[in-house]
């Protein structure tokens, strides 16, 4: 049976079930599969705070959503066209994001009376009628995966296992995927045990053939790929991005790259990518709490390493008071935070951009330092490389604002070349630099007002240097009122004297009234945003602060040329309070506090609104 | 490759290292030079209370390291806050005044990621008991090639006189006019159930005893810990003066000396004596036990049951109280296996870049041309 | 003068407490109550892995309840943050899951400030060892009247995998891909190195065990630190097996019994010696001694080399592992000692208005008219 | 020898010398018998970080500064009309605040050689003529004050220690104060130690005798009390009034007072004033570290107590993680900051007010507080009951902003009578709130917005509350998005729904053009200041914000009524930055960082040109 093959533009796939039913996987390899095919992705991960909540019950759900496209993308999607829901749980948590008409396919034989009294299903929606106003396509999947696998030599439970390869071989069909690397990839994976190689092998192949064969899928899909810069791309999830950026910066500045870290959901996986990469003199170092793994970062920082600290909102609260020490002892200090739902334990799993506040003004004391924020995933990777230029160039440690977000989303990346990085290579201080051979550590570069990083082990250059006041030039103790005064002023001026980058604007035909000015991880649902009202013939403006200390020179000037700035945020106006304070602009916040991105429907008709009332 | 790329001053001196689990510590053992006490005096003005201990210790201190051999600048005094803490300043190395309690994690990403410098630690009982606690006890587990110098005044001396971690029980402080009501640590104790390799006690003024059990803990890898009774003659006057006086130390202090049976007392009148079938130790007359029952100090003993029992034996007025090295064991440094893994996997790298393009392109890519 | 003056809830119950030392703490006994585990389980669905360990403790916890005999509100379990910090929300009593770390502090301030309550604190490895592990041996110096319940998974379970202070050495997870290169703490030493008056381990699997312990800490006056191994079936499955499985356990597990020689075996074929001059424990076998030379367990031994020595037992491989109460002494709890300073005081003052006032103008006044 | 008597309104004495010569009792001292005489009083204390550094060394100098007058004043006094020099330091630390034609007092018997060379005087200031602009009294202070105790059977150390007997007495000649109480005082103080009482007492005699005696002191000063409402006064600095505020608070609401604290200058003292203080039920509980003290305090709190913890900045930076949990649990809390120049250890001994950011914006996640700021020594006392109030009526934790200045300070204090302090008596939950006897631990009063406060031992409202974000009502476990979402905002909005009192305006005759916006202990100097300008005509209004979260309703509009806003802070314009970014107004910053309060006279000329250019 041939089936009919229908162009799309752009899908979204939304993968649910369990904790324990390889959701994560799923959507992983379907992500991969699609990167190959050259379409634009962007991915979505969406997981409880619990390990493995108890099965089938509606906290204990996972998803993965992915959007592909032929042509460029900038979010994972408001809404799926399709919906795999592996359980009725899974149904149930979220059927109300399925706009009418999406497909849903349903994993008929979990729904079982047990498993549906457990979500409060009093009824089988899948015979009420409840589900009428979307396509279901109801499947056995662990039956007829645990029936394709009869001859294999693998437990019950392998077998019921499998069900997510033969999830992803149905939904590879219908969007026509190129499977290669999922082959690839369970080989690897199940190396140790190839008779679970040739069990998910088959049950993948059984989900296609079903595909192929059965009825019920009359259509087969294809969504071409899309016209992106040429060049070598993987896809990549911001944690990674931001680990690699990190390699990246130890390499291109020829130091030694020293990680302190201490496990925090969404952050921890940079601690893991770092530390397989030994190779490039790169030391990770889990610690006891977060004030000890900023501890040693700064020791080693002290020592001449590129010291790097990751954390989220719980260990940031803990870490100010040595950012405060490394604000005074002026030395490169790299503070990444992946922000989660706040306040206190929150919601660890989800995502928000409330820790701005923190970063710039939660420190006792006048104590300011650079804080930048990456806009997507593979954009961690250059914030990386961004944050240790301005840290190792002016002596300070940055802040780093990631999310959960872009942390644990996806999406292509085009694989720069090495070379063409930045080079960030220093000098250490050598000689003495003051008169009669004495050492000044407190003697500044009068372009960067840098101190100079004198590391231990470099003769003639012993100092001692601290938490209190130092005086000017010597570095000495000094309660000396005016010094005080000159070296607060010095530190805030030293802040404000970082180079950085003029903001661009985004208003193709320099017709728009209405500016949207965003930072971090809203990228993306603003930018997709604004395209939507451009095409609708609605000019708005965007602008995306990636630098939020110091704020590129020109950011006054563009805020003053348009009569509206509307500041979308995922937390009660931080940015919008800054801007507002800084340069009087009547900036509307925007906000919204729900543990998830922004979606571009949404930001799009509250701009609607905007620009029509302007 | 070395711990700092490229960018290192020119003049840095450099020691050959090999890339085995113990000798990456080895840089830090250097040659004979000739410095002097003076050599190791910086130029700031030691800014403690007149007849402050740590005039003493400071002394003994920069007495001691022209034996060490190393130089200056690859000598790192870290500290926390507290008197005891502005230590660092009065020392012509290189030095680092941190912040309360956080010395250890400090010095540790320091001494992880600089085989060649030895990195001594200095605190106080309120910066290391008190709110280092945590940072103290790991640093010991982990056994950091760390030299940790913990000045012992049972107090407070820098917030002006508030009851500390070894404070005793029902001490009346600024902070506790009725009395305190909890009953202290016992550094040493505390140490060992921390897993410590090297643990010593000595007095801030006994410059012979201090400088002893400072070189015993120069030469050991891994973390050294040192407890040293500081007197502070301000808020905490004569602490250890059982220790001091002359009528009174000798039936107090108990000397321990590796390989020699425990006696002392004016005339090595009193032992220690390990009762069979028990597990503490207990002083008796020299006269009244048969040389034999002596308990032979032995600070490599493995068990550390032997120092724990050890350490018991003060009671908490000094009455018994040992002083030198309680033990001294050998076990892997943290920095040494760490740097290990680091060094073992970069020796393979030649080209840093391009290992690191290929990484970049390793995995699930695709090309679009 | 009790805790909570004057808006205090009408209905709550009050015991008779006495103003002695001693008697502070008396108000968390109980009297005979008709309640089962039923009415300790909360409404809250239990969330842990299917097969966690987690589930035996809780339901061991949740059936031991009743015999405690105090009303349900007057007990509160406090967590930090980590798989086993969730157990509060499955407790019908008072609950309150803080933030990683810091329950023994914050349980503390409830405990001292309300000697009626029953404070259980419920923790883990990363959560008591790591991240807390200064608040856990402060509480445990101080003698706070906490019944403090380690649930040692050698893991970080929450965060999916990383290795704790108590993984071994050499262990690869998430974070040491290359092996651990940290050694672990051993608990039970690190709580005797810090004063610990009470020191147990059990393991979740065996109910009656574990039972046993708890109602051994839950009449101890003072802190009660309980090592629970605890299996985490996803992150580091099996890890406690040696002394679970059938074919290997006897030969492992050291059942401490107050009062009884420490055999252990299938048949008692082992047993543990004092070899003479040493300071550590031995295995032997049983019919190789004489059987004065078993030890003979004694929970309440005060010297704490004892209980020391015991910890250092088990291989780090659990071959020899001893489980019961280590060590129960008695000595005055912090809380009792505090609570006794403040009512001594507060008995004198009959109106404190008046005598706040008098209190505003004493000293160095002077009036205008 | 009869003395010429010159009356004078105001004097401003400042007692300067080596950390161990007692000059911050001797300022107490003067203090307490011109308290005792009825002026109105303000002081300045002043010492070193260290205990006692190097005797006659720069670093060592302590100083005591006392404002005393016939009229009600508000500083310290910007320089001093006498100053007593115990040694050479004291004098070269001191002399560049002294205007010409002032006093001084000098020590003679210090001025050797070797003490001149340890403070860099290459001749002897005394004989060089370098202190012509000033009228110098040399006085053998050591040598006479040994002498007139030759009789005693005393040390010669304990004799020489005495000389700032001999100096008080002097002073207290000069300025005719009436000294029983110190009589009393030095009875009290050595009462172990009989001879000592004897002598302090003849050393204080013999300098009164030798002021009455010698020709060099030919006049004679007298200010008269000030005119000051009837009732009973003390002399009480910010920190004993905090501590005592705290006391009252917990009398008032009948409820134990629990204070958890690490000791760290200059909040120790609060500590030790309440732990003499157990027999109003407080019980004070010094802990391992600044997280271990809030955290006790929590724990108190949850418990039904009155929590509070006291600390300085360092501290404040440890604390956010659990305040962010305090926030979350909606539990009353205190936490007092006793702010000190930073950032890091920064001066620990100095003052500053550059922690406002922090108390406000310092914790990850949407995590607001209240926050609060005492204005002089003896407001901290009414500030400590208010915050009090605002924690236990809105089950908040509040952040009670001290610094250095009013810590340290003093200043006379009519005693309130206690029955007239607000009554903070709080109702614990009972029984249960939700159908079927069930208890929502998260069911709000609508009014306060604030929820039960059920405490342990309540039968039948055993719930269960933690850091994870709650479902409204219930407070179970949610991570449903709308209801974070509504969470965050309500949490916003309990803050803002507190009710505080109007900011109240000094404007005498509502003629300012230019109003001078302070907070916190700036109050003194921004009132001097102002109260000079308008006595030469140039009419400037002052407002005081005691609420710095949530900011008083009626201030917008305050603000909005003058043509200028100035806003004068110890930090980098902190205040100034949130009035700007809230109302939009142009606010002036006028900010000075050097550890000191601000001069009346510095505020004044600053104040003038700008009234000048409205
Ligand atoms: C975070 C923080 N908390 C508190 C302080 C205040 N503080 C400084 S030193 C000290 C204790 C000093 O005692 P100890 O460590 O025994 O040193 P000593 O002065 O006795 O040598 C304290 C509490 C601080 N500087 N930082
Ligand atoms: C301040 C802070 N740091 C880190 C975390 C992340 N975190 C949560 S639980 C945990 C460790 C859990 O390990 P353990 O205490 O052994 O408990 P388990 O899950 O194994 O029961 C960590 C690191 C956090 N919640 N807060
Ligand atoms: S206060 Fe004590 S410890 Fe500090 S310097 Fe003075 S004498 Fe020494
Ligand atoms: S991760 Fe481990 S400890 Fe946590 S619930 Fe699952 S099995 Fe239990
Ligand atoms: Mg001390
Ligand atoms: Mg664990």
């Amino acid at each position: 049976m041939t089936k009919k093959v229908q162009q799309l533009d752009r899908v979204v796939i939304r993968f649910a079930g369990d904790s324990g039913d390889g959701m994560q996987l799923t959507g992983d390899r379907f992500t991969s599969e699609t990167a190959q095919l050259g379409n634009d992705i962007s991915t979505l991960p969406n997981f409880p705070a619990e390990i493995r909540a108890p099965a089938g019950t509606l906290p204990g759900v996972s998803s993965f959503q992915v959007h592909f496209a032929d042509f460029d993308i900038l979010t994972p999607g408001d809404a799926p066209n399709v919906l795999v829901a592996m359980n009725p749980a899974a149904l149930k948590a979220n059927l109300a994001d399925l706009p009418g008409g999406a497909d849903i396919i349903v994993n008929t034989d979990e729904f079982t009376k047990r498993n549906l009294v457990k979500v409060g299903y009093d009824a089988n929606p899948l015979e009420d009628g409840s589900l009428d106003r979307w396509v279901v396509h109801p499947v056995g999947l662990t039956s007829m995966t645990v029936g394709a696998l009869a001859d294999h030599d693998i437990s019950k439970k392998d077998a019921e296992r499998a069900k997510n390869m033969f999830a992803l071989g149905l939904l590879s069909w219908m969007y026509s995927r190129p499977y290669a690397s999922t082959i690839t990839f369970l080989e690897r994976k199940f190396a140790a045990r190839p008779e679970l190689v040739a069990a998910n092998i088959a049950a993948f192949k059984a989900g296609w053939n079903f595909g192929e064969t059965t009825e019920d899928f009359g259509v087969r899909y294809e969504v071409k790929p899309a016209k992106m810069s040429p060049g070598n791309y993987r896809n990549i999830t911001g944690n990674v991005a931001l680990a690699l950026g990190l390699v990246a910066a130890g390499v291109r500045a020829k130091l030694p790259v020293f990680l302190g870290a201490y496990p925090i959901t969404p952050a921890s996986d940079i601690l893991h990518e770092l530390s397989k990469h030994k190779r490039f003199n790169v030391t990770t170092m889990q610690a006891e709490d977060e004030i000890a793994a900023i501890g040693a970062a700064l020791g080693a920082a002290y020592g001449g390493a590129l010291g790097v600290t990751t954390t989220s909102g719980p260990g940031i609260a803990l870490k100010g008071e040595t950012i405060s020490l490394a604000i005074a002892l002026e030395l490169p200090l790299l503070i990444v935070d992946v922000q989660r739902a706040g306040p206190s334990t929150g919601m660890p799993t989800k995502t928000e951009q409330a820790d701005l506040n923190m970063a710039l003004f939660g420190r006792h004391g006048e104590a300011p330092a650079a804080v930048i924020a990456p806009c997507s995933p593979s954009d961690c990777f250059y914030a990386a490389i961004e944050a240790a230029r301005i840290a190792l160039t002016y002596r300070t440690p940055v802040l780093l604002l990631s999310d959960g977000y872009i942390a644990n989303g996806s999406e292509p990346w085009l694989l720069p070349d090495v070379s063409d990085l930045p080079d960030l290579r220093v000098e250490f201080a050598a000689t003495p630099n003051g008169e009669d051979g004495t050492f000044l550590p407190y003697l500044r570069d009068p372009h960067t007002l840098a101190r100079p990083w004198a590391v231990p082990g470099t003769p003639g250059l012993e100092h001692r240097i601290g938490g209190l006041e130092k005086a000017d030039r010597t570095g000495d103790i000094s309660y000396d009122p005016a010094n005080h005064d000159f070296m607060v002023r010095t530190r805030a001026a030293r802040i404000e004297a970082i180079e950085v980058p003029d903001i661009e604007v985004d208003d193709p035909d320099g017709a728009a009234s209405v500016l949207v000015l965003g930072w971090g991880s809203t990228y993306g649902p603003i930018g997709a945003a604004c395209r939507a009202l451009r095409q609708r013939g609605l000019p708005v403006a965007q602008a995306h602060l990636r630098h939020l200390n110091p704020m590129p020179k020109n950011l006054e000037s563009v805020l003053k040329r348009y009569g509206r700035v509307v500041i979308p945020e995922m937390n009660l106006g931080q940015l919008a309070h800054v801007i507002r304070g800084r340069y009087l602009v009547d900036a509307i916040p925007y906000n919204q506090v729900r543990g998830l991105p922004f979606t571009a429907a949404e930001l799009e008709s509250m701009l609607e609104d905007v620009v029509k009332n302007v | 490759m070395s711990e700092i790329q490229g960018a290192s001053p020119p003049e840095r001196p450099r020691t050959a290292r090999n890339r085995t689990s113990s000798g990456a510590d080895s840089g830090r053992q250097g040659v004979a030079l000739t410095l002097t006490a003076k050599d190791f005096k910086s130029d700031q003005e030691v800014r403690w209370c007149p007849g402050c201990g740590d005039y003493a210790i400071l002394a003994a201190v920069q007495s001691f390291m022209p034996e060490l051999g190393i130089p200056r600048e690859r000598i790192v005094f870290v500290s926390g806050i507290g008197c005891s803490s502005r230590f660092p300043y009065y020392m012509n190395t290189y030095g680092l005044h941190s912040i309360h309690g956080r010395a250890p994690a400090i010095a540790t990403g320091l001494s992880v990621s600089r085989p060649d410098l030895q990195v001594w630690v200095v605190t106080g009982d309120g910066d290391a008991l008190s709110i280092g606690g945590n940072h103290l006890i790991h640093a010991l587990r982990r056994n950091v090639n760390l030299k940790i110098l913990l000045f012992n005044n049972r107090i407070y001396g820098l917030t002006k006189g508030q009851y500390s971690p070894t404070s005793e029980l029902g001490k009346v402080t600024k902070s506790t006019p009725a009395g305190s009501a909890d009953s202290p640590f016992n550094p040493i104790s505390l140490a060992l159930g921390a897993e410590a390799s090297f643990v010593a006690r000595t007095i801030d003024s006994d410059r012979k005893h201090l400088q002893g059990v400072l070189r015993s803990a120069a030469n050991h890898q891994g973390s050294a810990f040192v407890e040293i009774y500081q007197n502070c003659n301000i808020f905490n006057d004569g602490a250890f003066d059982l220790l001091k006086e002359p009528d009174t130390r000798d039936a107090a202090l108990i000397r321990l000396e590796h390989g020699s049976p425990i006696t002392f007392g004016t005339d090595g009148e009193f032992c220690v004596v390990h009762p069979p079938g028990g597990f503490g130790l207990e002083v008796r007359e020299t006269a009244s036990v048969s040389p034999t029952e002596i308990v032979v100090h032995d600070e490599t003993v493995t068990e550390p049951a032997y120092a724990f029992a050890l350490s018991r034996l003060p009671a908490l007025d000094l009455s018994h109280t040992p002083v030198g090295v309680f033990r001294k064991v050998s076990r892997p440094s943290y920095d040494a296996l760490v740097r290990t893994q680091v060094q073992e996997a970069a020796a393979k790298v030649t080209d840093p870049e391009r290992e690191f393009a290929s990484l970049l392109s390793s995995g699930d890519t695709w090309t679009i041309i």
